[in-house]
């Protein structure tokens, strides 16, 4: 089983009224076969990450090299300054004044870890992209309200579009809507 | 709510002045290459470059050139050398070679450059106001040397110039009924009739305190106001300085009233009211006799003789007496100029029976011309008006001085002048005297003309022009010359021919390289004193002293007010009451209390009863050490003529002054309603028992352990984290440093005012001041120890201590603020963005920031040290030690490949500094002042404790009073 | 308008957005992005500019004075008419007498130097325009630096070259900086520093120099800075 | 308490997501009340007030302001750390209570974290503005500069630019993040087609994918998680300000914790003083609840607490060092000096008043809250005096000391801000949710679903 996005194949759009519902249909069509799935949720639907067996997000990894990148890279800078380039008698400080080097070495670090996990949220996410396939559904924008929809088998070999609808409304799908490739443009 | 909002005062010269005339100053001034040295002052850089046209030999552009001459007051020569940049003079020092000076100066006479360029000069001859031609002078001149001089008066600054000698003789020989006035409101008087009661002749007396064990100052400023303040104050210090615990010391006693200068280095003070010096002299003199004064008759000591008066005064004047006694021929009586003649008398005879005429005091014949005659009286005033009014006088002259303003109330001077059917006024600003004349021509400042003067021991000084007349002034000799009808010739020529006439022998040129005659004091004239006429003359004993009195006295920087436009001098703080921009009624804490009254409150001044009272209102300001029942009031403000800085500030002084009354007169004091905010620039003046202004006496240095472990304590060793010179102490460079002397420091303020004039330091006006926003990057701090009423003053003058660890360094954001291999703590104003968080961490509280732009306007930029950057809005600045001073000496010792030698850096404060009481060098040397200085035993660090290790450290305020019986 | 609380607007049939506007996005991005460097390298980079600093733009003079014919031409030392270079801060331009040294005999009657001559004969400067513009607060001394061992040509380029002259570096901090940190390559004898074309001949000579002057490295800030 | 009985806390009613939805999108779409219409008015008028003010400030001189030498730093820094603090109880509440799981904190974070950003902005103004020449101010940045100079970071303030950069844009990542789901809410349900626009842009796209909620998510926290780290350190970096100096008391290692105990006692002040008449408004009774007001009492009434401790210490280590400048400042000056008056109401303000939260009563009730919390700001501000002016007024050499006082710029840019930070407030009252509702209508689900209520909610069965 596993996440597929929407964009160049022909999918099933199912909508649902609740998380649970949709969690029902996804499991409903696992059993018939299909493998490929991806969700459009109001909020977060626990469980649903699970049972499309996705991973911890890598984002954090990104983060991390990024605070740590630029955090070693203030110190340093903060040091090239001071020792290499332009060394002055400051209070009698010691050119190398380490105490004195790290606020600014934390403040970068955050920033640029925060930056860091924004960015990667938003390009890992497929966004910005204003105009999407979905768009197109009508009633689809009830997705950012109450209603879950689930796009079913995308570029799935296995996906029998009259076998599943059926499968979908039997699983509680409000309304199910075939969804065309991409070449179609606007249906 | 605070008015600090407001801008900076707008009093101060605005600009305005036409382009034309600013084309004809340079063209005048011969400043061709100006722009050069002007680029400095400019935030916009120079586009031109304009060579000379024919470049003077002596001239290296940015190279300043030094020129001797001397600045005049009350006729007494003060020996100058005056910088110049191209032409343009920009800063006065002393004249080493001046016997008035001995390379220091006044407060006033750095302040001079400014007076200098004061844009509110008068500019052009005028007739009621309106533009006139030299031609109506030169008829009205002609006029009045018609008859003989019948109904010619003319009224002149007391003079010691021979050149302007000459010209009176001459007048008084060809125009015999000319009358002459010589007029200063402070010009000395009283010891000139009092040396007339003890000794016959009205003779000056001159001290020479360098032998003086013991000194008594009856109401003598010796060191603050005395046309030889400069000098005595090096005698004494020279005197008191501490080397080590067995360095002899003089003691110095001073009887006053106010808190003077010389009474804040005395080792006693006694607070009295003015009229009572002359009872504490009557009871000195009493006890010298009885203690076996020499040619004294002991009747006289008799005579005087009264029963004890309060005990602490008596115990004091006992112990005035055994110690001048025992120090017989090393020791001097001295009394001021506001003191009666019969107090001046008193101290001669006091001199002259302890042995000390021909030693520590002798007698001269007055340095000015006529002094102690009639012409010199308040008397010959009078007459003038009589004369007025008598319909005697066709044509008035007065040729400098403003006695229209500055001369008894009661006179009416003004008001009879401006009755005088033709009257001309020369002088520097449209005045007072100015505005009751018809005709008035624009005068010559000192550093603008040609002419000669005596000092007050009276050596000769010649005076010579650094920059040719800004407004086409004319001099004093000029207008004489014209009267006596002599041919047209220039200043100079004239100045040679009378000098040549005057002065055979006397090498003109040579001189004025020098900037005195060597050799021409006055000689000293033997005098012994008429006992018998003495003990006439002071038989009867001083009249009763009245309930309250007033002491109207010179202000220690305007003097007369003659300097009362220059902002410098206005914002320059009074030392004893640290007031700017004001005068106000001075008195004890007792006395504002009995009146009702504290710090701003308005006092209504009465002198006189009934029909003839005058009265003035004027802000009370409290000084501790003040004497009870009495009032000092500064004269020279409450200015109504044309300058607009002195304009309608501060009270008038003078309009209390009347000739029955003097001035120091009966007064009466009433609290009235309402309240002036005074422009002072401390508030606290507790130490709060904190190591910042540390001393002792003499005998506890000596014999006193914990003291001087005290003061071991505050420049010992003190735990860092910082390992500031790992490889050890640098030596091969410079290390510079400074060490102030506490014990010889008077507060008299002439470093700041130095320091302000070589540094460009701006004025900011009252309204700043009031919000401690002044600029001087040295200021003298004053503290208050002991009783409220009766304290012991510590002044401190407190500037940048260059720490080598500097608080304020590591807090700059963009290293504005750094610090050299020499030791300097630098401040570069180009890289300030004005955070301010150095001065909140300076300990020391000595940075000071542009609040606004403060920068010199109109003619005054003219005044500023090309060799220093102007400092724009919105960055700090603070003492630099002269780096600029520093940088040059490094440089030219560097191009002769030599080590920077010992007095080659002398910073603008301590070249001006009397008392010689600021060293600087470097401690790299073991052999220089400074070094030598910190190795002494009362050497040390303010907040030593704070770890910043300071490069400036101060000698302690060493005392050395005596048992009092 | 909604009044009422509890209920949402529809939406339309359509998508709000058209599939171009994601191209169009992220083009705005890539815009933005690059407007927002460039913002700042700018500054950066014009600081450093010719027509920044300065450098390389001869200006018009009142006399169209020929560096070439007097160095080059004629061998006239610089401190010949640049004498205060020498013992004050100020090079100098020459006082007009001093052109009229050589001028009241040659080209006296030239039209080109009439500014010369009404200069002497009324006493007016000429009026020559800076070339040779330091920036604003900074104390520059040209007798230490000539004394020391630091030629002409160091600072002014090849004068001998220039018909008018022009600033030839960027006579900025970081240029000063760039020889006060380390002066030893450009010192050069006493008697060879008006020369516009000497050169060390070994490594030895400049240590030699070296060796002769004791240059210091003075990059703390009242070195220029008071 | 159970999942099911927070809910009824938190939620009362349990409305389901479309009414959800529906009302807390609608403060974005109401028609303009006159009041709001009003406050609008009076806060722009105050705003222009503080940019001519401002203008006056660059072109005269910063002597407008009534700051002289000794107290260099005045109403502008004590303004910077007031406003700084204020900005606190945002990131608190919208990090801090994120990681710990508080629920409650779910209906304020967003109207918090807004607070924070203006609060913010507000204080940003000030760094700049007090300086002598604030065209300079980029010179606080490493840059390749013409000069070879560059900034010097040994002093507190390029940290303090670092700091308070950071924080601002790391707090306005953090709020766009949790905004995104709800921009799309609004894409899809805004009343005209400009707005939908407008907040499609602002979305950039969202369409709640399952990719795109799982790195949402992550970034999220990672996002909380350094910003709980980054409260502690701006309020303790710009304590730095003054501990890193030598002056009486600001020399002191106890003000990192002390200034952001304070900041967050001023910032749930503040939040206090700005939910309790926005939540009658906008008629958010059933989101914002009392249950909300105890806990944000709570917390003044604790950190109330670490204040008067933090004073306590520093009364104690002023006498306890024998430093004969701190105890000065400390037991003579601050109690007794000119400003004594400002010592105490201090205390009154901060920590006297504040107790009366010891009440359950106290702590729901909305005027009771209103008013401790208004002079609970007071109290910060005097304190910041008190450290700032009061402090530098008497230091070291005593011929130093002088007075402050305000100008009417002073007071006027003060005020000029209070505006600012207002019209601020007011246009992100109308033109964002402030109630953040993808994230409200989660932690509904959450508590609805949780195994405990699920038996006993039939509410929550699907229709």
């Amino acid at each position: 089983m596993r996440l597929a996005q929407i964009g160049d194949a022909p999918a099933l759009m199912a909508e649902f009224s609740s998380g649970p519902a949709l969690l029902a249909g996804i499991r409903a069509l696992r059993d018939a076969g299909v493998s490929r799935f991806d969700a459009f949720t109001p909020y977060e639907v626990a469980g649903l990450q699970e049972l499309l067996g996705l991973r911890r997000s890598r984002l954090t990894w990104i983060a991390l090299a990024a605070g740590l990148a630029f955090g070693g890279g203030a110190y340093l800078l903060q040091w090239w300054i001071n020792v290499i380039d332009y060394p002055l008698d400051i209070g009698g400080r010691p050119f190398h004044s380490a105490p004195a080097f790290i606020p600014i070495t934390f403040e970068m670090t955050v920033l640029f870890a925060s930056a860091a996990a924004l960015i990667s949220a938003i390009v890992l996410g497929g966004l910005p992209r204003l105009w999407h396939p979905v768009f197109e559904i009508e009633g689809f924008e009830r997705a950012t309200v109450d209603r879950f929809w689930l796009a079913v088998g995308v570029g799935d070999a296995a996906l029998d579009r009259e076998r599943d609808t059926a499968a979908l409304v039997a699983a509680g799908a409000l309304r199910v809507e075939w969804l065309g490739a991409r070449a179609g443009g606007r249906p | 709510m605070n008015d600090a909002s407001e801008p900076p005062d707008s009093s101060l010269p605005a600009p305005g002045l036409d382009r034309l005339s600013r084309r004809a100053f340079f063209r005048l001034a011969g400043a061709g290459a100006a722009a050069a040295g002007l680029a400095a002052c400019s935030s916009r850089p120079a586009r031109n470059i304009l060579p000379y046209a024919s470049q003077p030999p002596e001239v290296t552009p940015g190279v300043p050139l030094h020129y001797a001459t001397a600045l005049v007051e009350d006729g007494f020569a003060t020996g100058v050398l005056v910088a110049s940049h191209q032409g343009r003079p920009t800063k006065i020092e002393g004249n080493p070679d001046h016997p008035a000076s001995l390379g220091a100066t006044r407060a006033r006479d750095q302040a001079a450059v400014l007076s200098l360029y004061d844009p509110q000069r008068a500019r052009s001859i005028t007739d009621r106001g309106a533009p006139a031609a030299w031609s109506a002078i030169e008829q009205l001149l002609a006029g009045a040397r018609a008859h003989g001089g019948r109904g010619l008066h003319l009224v002149l600054e007391p003079t010691s110039s021979p050149l302007v000698i000459d010209l009176i003789e001459r007048i008084r020989t060809a125009l015999p009924a000319a009358r002459l006035a010589f007029w200063a409101p402070f010009a000395p008087r009283a010891q000139l009739a009092g040396n007339r009661l003890a000794l016959g002749r009205a003779l000056q007396t001159q001290l020479d305190l360098r032998t003086a064990d013991v000194v008594v100052a009856l109401d003598a400023d010796l060191v603050g106001d005395h046309p030889m303040a400069l000098a005595y104050a090096r005698q004494i210090a020279d005197r008191r300085r501490v080397v080590d615990t067995s360095s002899p010391m003089s003691r110095l006693y001073m009887v006053e009233s106010g808190y003077s200068p010389t009474g804040v280095i005395a080792d006693h003070r006694l607070r009295v009211r003015p009229s009572e010096v002359e009872r504490i002299a009557r009871a000195l003199l009493a006890a010298v006799i009885a203690q076996g004064g020499r040619g004294a008759p002991a009747e006289l000591g008799a005579a005087l003789a009264r029963p004890a008066g309060e005990p602490r005064e008596a115990a004091l004047i006992a112990a005035m007496a055994r110690d001048l006694t025992r120090a017989a021929g090393r020791c001097a009586v001295a009394a001021g100029d506001r003191q009666p003649p019969r107090v001046h008398a008193i101290a001669a005879a006091i001199n002259a029976a302890l042995g000390n005429l021909g030693r520590t005091v002798a007698f001269s014949e007055p340095a000015v011309f006529e002094a102690g005659q009639p012409s010199h009286d308040v008397a010959a005033l009078a007459d003038l008006v009589r004369a007025i009014d008598g319909g005697e006088v066709t044509a008035l002259l007065v040729l400098g001085g403003n006695p229209a303003y500055a001369a008894p109330a009661d006179l009416g001077l003004a008001a009879a002048i401006a009755r005088a059917p033709a009257s001309l006024y020369l002088g520097l600003y449209d005045n007072e005297t100015a505005r009751a004349c018809r005709f008035v021509v624009p005068g010559l400042h000192d550093l603008e003309q040609w002419g000669a003067a005596r000092g007050y021991d009276g050596t000769i000084t010649p005076i010579q022009p650094l920059i040719e007349p800004l407004f086409g002034g004319r001099s004093v000799a000029a207008i004489l010359h014209e009267l006596l009808g002599d041919p047209p010739a220039t200043d100079h020529a004239r100045t040679q021919d009378a000098w040549a006439r005057r002065l055979p022998g006397v090498d003109h040129a040579a001189a004025l390289a020098r900037g005195t005659v060597a050799g021409s004091a006055l000689p000293a004239v033997a005098a012994e004193v008429a006992w018998s006429a003495l003990a006439a003359a002071i038989a009867a004993p001083p009249a009763a002293a009245p309930a309250l009195e007033l002491a109207i006295a010179p202000h220690p920087f305007l003097h007369d007010g003659r300097h009362t436009n220059n902002p410098w001098l206005l914002e320059l703080p009074e030392p004893a009451t640290k007031l700017t921009w004001d005068n106000a009624a001075q008195l004890s804490p007792r006395t504002a209390a009995q009146l009702g009254v504290d710090t701003g409150d308005l006092l209504a001044l009465t002198v006189g009863a009934a029909a003839a009272a005058r009265t003035l209102d004027v802000p009370a300001v409290v000084v501790p050490g003040h004497a009870d029942d009495a009032i000092t009031l500064h004269a020279g403000f409450g200015r109504d003529g044309g300058e607009r800085v002195a304009r309608g500030i501060g009270a008038d002084a003078f309009r209390l002054w009347t000739t029955a009354g003097g001035l120091s007169p009966a007064v009466t004091a009433a609290r009235r309603a309402g309240h002036r905010e005074l422009a002072i620039t401390q508030v606290h003046w507790q130490l709060e028992d904190r190591p910042i202004a540390l001393g002792g006496t003499l005998q506890q240095l000596r014999d006193d352990a914990a003291l001087r472990d005290e003061l071991a304590r505050h420049r010992g060793p003190q735990p860092t984290l910082l390992d500031r010179f790992p490889a050890g102490f640098p030596t091969q460079h410079n290390q510079w440093a400074m060490s102030i002397d506490l014990t010889t420091c008077t507060g008299c303020s002439a470093c700041v005012m130095a320091c302000a004039t070589e540094n460009n330091t701006p004025v900011v006006g009252r309204g700043s001041v009031l919000n401690k926003r002044e600029m001087h990057w040295l200021r003298i701090d004053r503290y208050l120890e002991g009783p409220s009423d009766d304290p012991v003053v510590v002044v401190q003058p407190m500037t940048c201590q260059h720490c080598e660890n500097a608080p304020c360094e590591y807090v700059c954001p963009v290293e504005a603020t750094t610090h050299s291999p020499d030791g300097l703590n630098e401040m570069t104003y180009n890289r300030c963005i004005g955070t301010r968080f150095c001065s909140n961490n300076c300990p020391y509280k000595v940075r000071r920031f542009n609040w606004f732009d403060y920068k010199h306007r109109d003619l005054h930029v003219l005044a500023n040290n090309p060799d220093v950057t102007v400092r724009d809005r919105g960055v700090m600045e603070k003492c630099t030690y002269c780096v600029q001073r520093i940088r040059r000496a490094e440089i030219d010792a560097r191009i002769a490949d030599r080590p920077i030698g010992a007095h080659d850096v002398v910073t603008a404060c301590q070249a001006a500094c009397p008392a010689q009481a600021i060293a600087f060098g470097s401690i790299t040397d073991p052999a220089s002042s400074v070094s030598e200085q910190r190795r002494r035993p009362h050497s040390y660090a303010v907040l030593h404790d704070q770890g910043t290790a300071p490069r400036t450290r101060y000698l302690a305020r060493i005392r050395n009073p005596g048992q009092l019986p | 308008m909604h009044s009422h609380a509890n209920r949402l607007a529809d939406s339309p049939m359509a998508a709000l957005f058209p599939p171009w506007t994601n191209t169009a996005t992220r083009v705005a991005l890539i815009l933005l992005a690059a407007a927002i460097t460039a913002a700042i390298v700018t500054p950066i980079v014009y600081a450093r500019m010719p027509f920044a600093t300065g450098a390389g733009d001869p200006l018009l003079q009142p006399i169209p004075f020929d560096h070439r014919h007097h160095v080059r031409d004629d061998a006239i030392d610089c401190l010949y008419c640049h004498e205060d270079a020498e013992r004050g801060p100020y090079a100098g331009v020459p006082a007009a007498e001093r052109c009229m040294g050589c001028h009241s005999q040659i080209w006296n009657d030239s039209q080109l130097i009439a500014p010369l001559r009404a200069s002497v004969a009324t006493g007016e400067p000429i009026r020559w325009q800076r070339v040779h513009s330091l920036p604003d607060f900074v104390y520059f001394d040209h007798s230490i630096h000539v004394n020391k061992g630091i030629g002409c040509v160091s600072c002014h380029g090849r004068v001998d070259q220039m018909a008018a002259v022009y600033q030839v570096h960027r006579l900025s901090m970081s240029w000063c900086l760039d020889c006060h940190r380390d002066p030893t390559p450009h010192l050069r004898p006493r008697d060879q520093i008006t020369s516009m074309t000497w050169t060390p001949a070994s490594p030895a000579e400049t240590a030699a120099l070296a060796d002769h002057y004791r240059p210091r490295s003075l990059t703390h800030c009242s070195t220029c800075h008071r | 308490m159970t999942a099911a009985s927070e809910l009824d806390e938190l939620l009362p009613g349990r409305p389901d997501d479309a009414a959800l939805s529906a009302q807390l999108l609608s403060t974005t779409s109401r028609p303009l009340t006159r009041g709001w219409k009003l406050a609008f008015a009076i806060c722009a008028a105050l705003t222009v007030m503080l940019f001519l003010l401002v203008a006056l400030t660059v072109l005269r001189g910063i002597g407008m302001w009534g700051n002289n030498v000794p107290v260099a730093w005045g109403f502008g820094i004590i303004n910077f750390v007031w406003w700084i603090g204020i900005g606190h109880a945002g990131t608190f509440i919208s990090a801090i209570l994120l990681l710990l799981e508080q629920h409650w904190r779910t209906s304020i974070n967003r109207f918090t974290e807004g607070m924070t950003l203006f609060a913010v902005i507000q204080a940003g103004l000030f760094p700049l503005l007090h300086l002598g020449r604030p065209w300079f101010a980029y010179w606080l940045f490493p840059y390749p500069a013409e000069m070879d100079t560059w900034p010097q970071v040994r002093s507190a303030l390029p940290w303090d630019a670092a700091a308070v950069s950071t924080y601002f844009t790391v707090s306005l990542m953090f709020w766009y993040l949790g905004l995104v789901p709800d921009f799309a809410s609004l894409r899809d349900h805004a009343p005209t087609r400009r707005r939908r626009i407008a907040y499609g842009i602002l979305a950039l796209g969202w369409r709640g994918s399952v990719q795109q909620w799982r790195h949402h998510k992550v970034a999220y926290f990672l996002l909380a998680g350094f910003a709980t780290p980054l409260v502690l350190s701006v309020h303790s970096v710009v304590s730095l300000d003054f501990a890193i100096t030598g002056l009486p008391g600001w020399h002191s290692t106890i003000f990192p914790p002390f200034f952001v105990a304070g900041a967050i006692l001023s910032g749930f002040a503040m939040v206090l003083v700005l939910i309790l008449p926005a939540r009658r408004v906008f008629g958010l009774q059933n989101v914002i609840t009392p249950r909300h007001f105890d806990a944000m009492a709570k917390m003044v009434l604790i950190t109330s607490w670490i204040v008067l401790y933090s004073y306590a210490c520093e009364l104690f280590v002023g006498w306890y060092s024998g430093d004969r400048y701190e105890m000065y400042q400390h037991l003579v000056n601050r109690p007794f000096g000119w400003y004594a008056w400002s010592f105490w109401l201090m205390l009154f303000c901060n920590c006297f008043v504040t107790q009366v939260f010891w009440s359950r009563r106290m702590r729901r009730s909305p005027i009771a809250l209103f008013a401790v919390a208004l002079l609970v700001n007071l109290g910060m501000w005097l304190e910041r005096f008190e450290i700032i002016v009061v402090s530098l007024s008497r230091d070291f050499l005593p011929s130093a000391w002088h007075f402050f006082s305000p100008t009417w710029v002073d007071l006027g840019i003060l005020t000029g801000t209070l505006g600012f930070f207002g019209l601020l407030f007011l246009g992100f009252l109308r033109l964002v949710p402030f109630v953040p509702v993808a994230e409200l209508k989660q932690m509904r689900s959450e508590l609805a679903h949780a195994p405990a209520a699920h038996a006993s909610t039939p509410a929550e069965v699907e229709p």
